[in-house]
């Protein structure tokens, strides 16, 4: 093998694709594309050979080059010449140009004045990510939100707690509503709440959010008179 | 070494404790002898003594350390006073167990955290961030607990449902 | 109220994060207004560029703060035997796309890089150098991801505009 493979340095197919355009010292917008696909292909033969664990998308963009490279051998027919006369290599090239730009980017962020590495604040201290502290609510994010959950319940070790999903969510947040409504007028109608409701997802859930909060029972329905309007209120006034 | 009075003074900026004089010989080595130190910390010290700052040098406890004046204490106060709002791990798991499951019973939350969440809740109801929505009809009329707007204000959602689920964070 | 200069030095030095003007502008009171603390800001940020001493005032993240200058991190680093953060270069890879893309779908950084992202993805959720900002109002609403305040903090940012614009990429 006449190439020297640096294995674990490529960030993807794509970067393994730029690192043979720079050694062959190609032209991006022209690469010789039967040559990169065989030089593509042998690196990737070479990962697997070492039993690497080739992410496949690495064969995504081998059945990418093979295919412009079909194309490429294609005769244009005459007629359709003047109106399809896009290279069949030119989205491949885009999608490297970007990447090659968002790769100078970060080693220019690399740059930067890392704090930690480059400059410190008053009383630095490495540990300062980890402890038992208070953090300031407006340096806390979503994802803080959700790992804190993630802790609760596997601290609890309830697998029937583990599923969040959206539907769970919008049931609370129209029970909420509710809720609030409840708080303020002390008694509403079914359709009051469902009248005003145009998408059919809210309708459901708002029936679902009142069998909810009835099967908890923190509502009650009254309906004064068979096929009259039913009434909700809370089951408690405060 | 000519840059020593900027490193001498930036190691004294960094540290929590007073540094020494023998601890900064230990950083900078060979090069500077504990004269040449002394003679820096004494000119960085009249450098800000000159400039009328808010910060000074100070000798404490046998190292150096950057105090502030003590004319700006009042302040200092002032603005430790103005306390951002905080929360602790625990306080977030809570939050987390109320905004995941809500509308749900104290009993409930504790169930899943498997403590004691009183004071916890408490803190939460404080902050705005946890409210009451109601009571159930069962023996006891326990108290149900659920999410307000500002809750919704301080993380930056424009409704529950932009909350992530578990599913989608671990893709 | 004479020593502006004073207590605008102290209020930065001692806080853990950077101070905005308003912040500061609240602990001072009515007696003085944003503009002075701007003025004051630049009298002491010009006070220690001139004396050559190992730390600056900085505007970090829409505020001020104080850190050290790049050329005494060698001894910073060997007093605190401090491991610098570091980011692997697909961190960094992915952290380009989302600082420069903004606000952002995964599936898009995908497309970019050419390779999966969710591991890397998640560590920079965890360093909290990326958040998630909220849903695309698009079928399945996934979540887009944006930098967090910290990001610029740790880059030494004032804002996103601080940062070199992306080479234009050729249409």
């Amino acid at each position: 093998m006449a190439y020297e493979i640096k294995l674990d340095i490529f960030e993807g197919p794509l970067d393994l694709l730029l690192y043979l355009i720079k050694k062959n010292e190609i032209d991006i917008y022209d690469i010789p594309i039967a040559l990169i696909t065989e030089q593509y292909l042998e690196h990737v033969e070479i990962m697997k050979s070492l039993n690497l664990d080739l992410a496949g998308e690495y064969l995504v963009l081998a059945a990418t080059l093979l295919h412009i490279k079909s194309k490429m051998l294609l005769p244009v027919p005459e007629d359709e010449e003047s109106d399809d006369d896009e290279d069949p290599r030119e989205m491949l090239v885009r999608q490297l140009l970007e990447y090659q730009a968002f790769k100078e980017a970060a080693l220019n962020l690399d740059k930067m004045s890392v704090l930690g590495r480059d400059v410190f604040s008053r009383g630095y201290s490495p540990k300062e990510e980890e402890g038992e502290e208070e953090i300031p609510i407006r340096e806390v994010g979503i994802f803080e939100l959700v790992e804190a959950f993630r802790n609760a319940v596997s601290e609890a070790g309830n697998e029937e707690l583990m599923e969040i999903d959206a539907e769970k969510i919008s049931l609370s947040e129209t029970i909420n509503q509710i809720m609030d409504e409840l708080n303020t007028k002390k008694m509403l109608s079914f359709t009051d709440l469902l009248g005003g409701l145009e998408s059919k997802t809210r309708i459901i859930y708002t029936f679902l959010a009142i069998l909810e909060l009835m099967k908890m029972r923190v509502i009650r329905a009254y309906q004064a008179v068979s096929y009259g309007p039913i009434r909700i209120c809370l089951a408690v006034g405060e | 070494m000519d840059n020593v009075k900027a490193i001498v003074e930036a190691l004294i900026f960094v540290s929590d404790l007073p540094v020494s004089i023998d601890k900064i010989k230990e950083v900078l080595g060979e090069e500077v002898d504990k004269k040449e130190i002394a003679e820096v910390l004494a000119t960085i010290k009249q450098e800000y003594e000159v400039r009328r700052g808010g910060v000074f040098l100070k000798e404490i406890a046998g190292g150096y350390q950057f105090r502030t004046g003590e004319d700006v204490a009042p302040w200092i106060k002032k603005m430790k006073a103005i306390k951002p709002l905080t929360l602790s791990p625990a306080a977030m798991e809570t939050l987390a167990v109320v905004v995941y499951r809500q509308p749900i019973m104290k009993s409930d939350i504790e169930q899943v955290r498997g403590v004691d969440v009183s004071g916890v809740l408490r803190g939460l109801l404080e902050k705005n961030l946890v409210r009451m929505v109601g009571r159930k009809d069962v023996p006891g009329r326990p108290i149900i607990y659920g999410t307000t707007r500002k809750f919704l204000e301080v993380f930056n959602l424009r409704d529950l449902t932009d909350l992530p689920s578990l599913k989608e964070i671990e893709e």
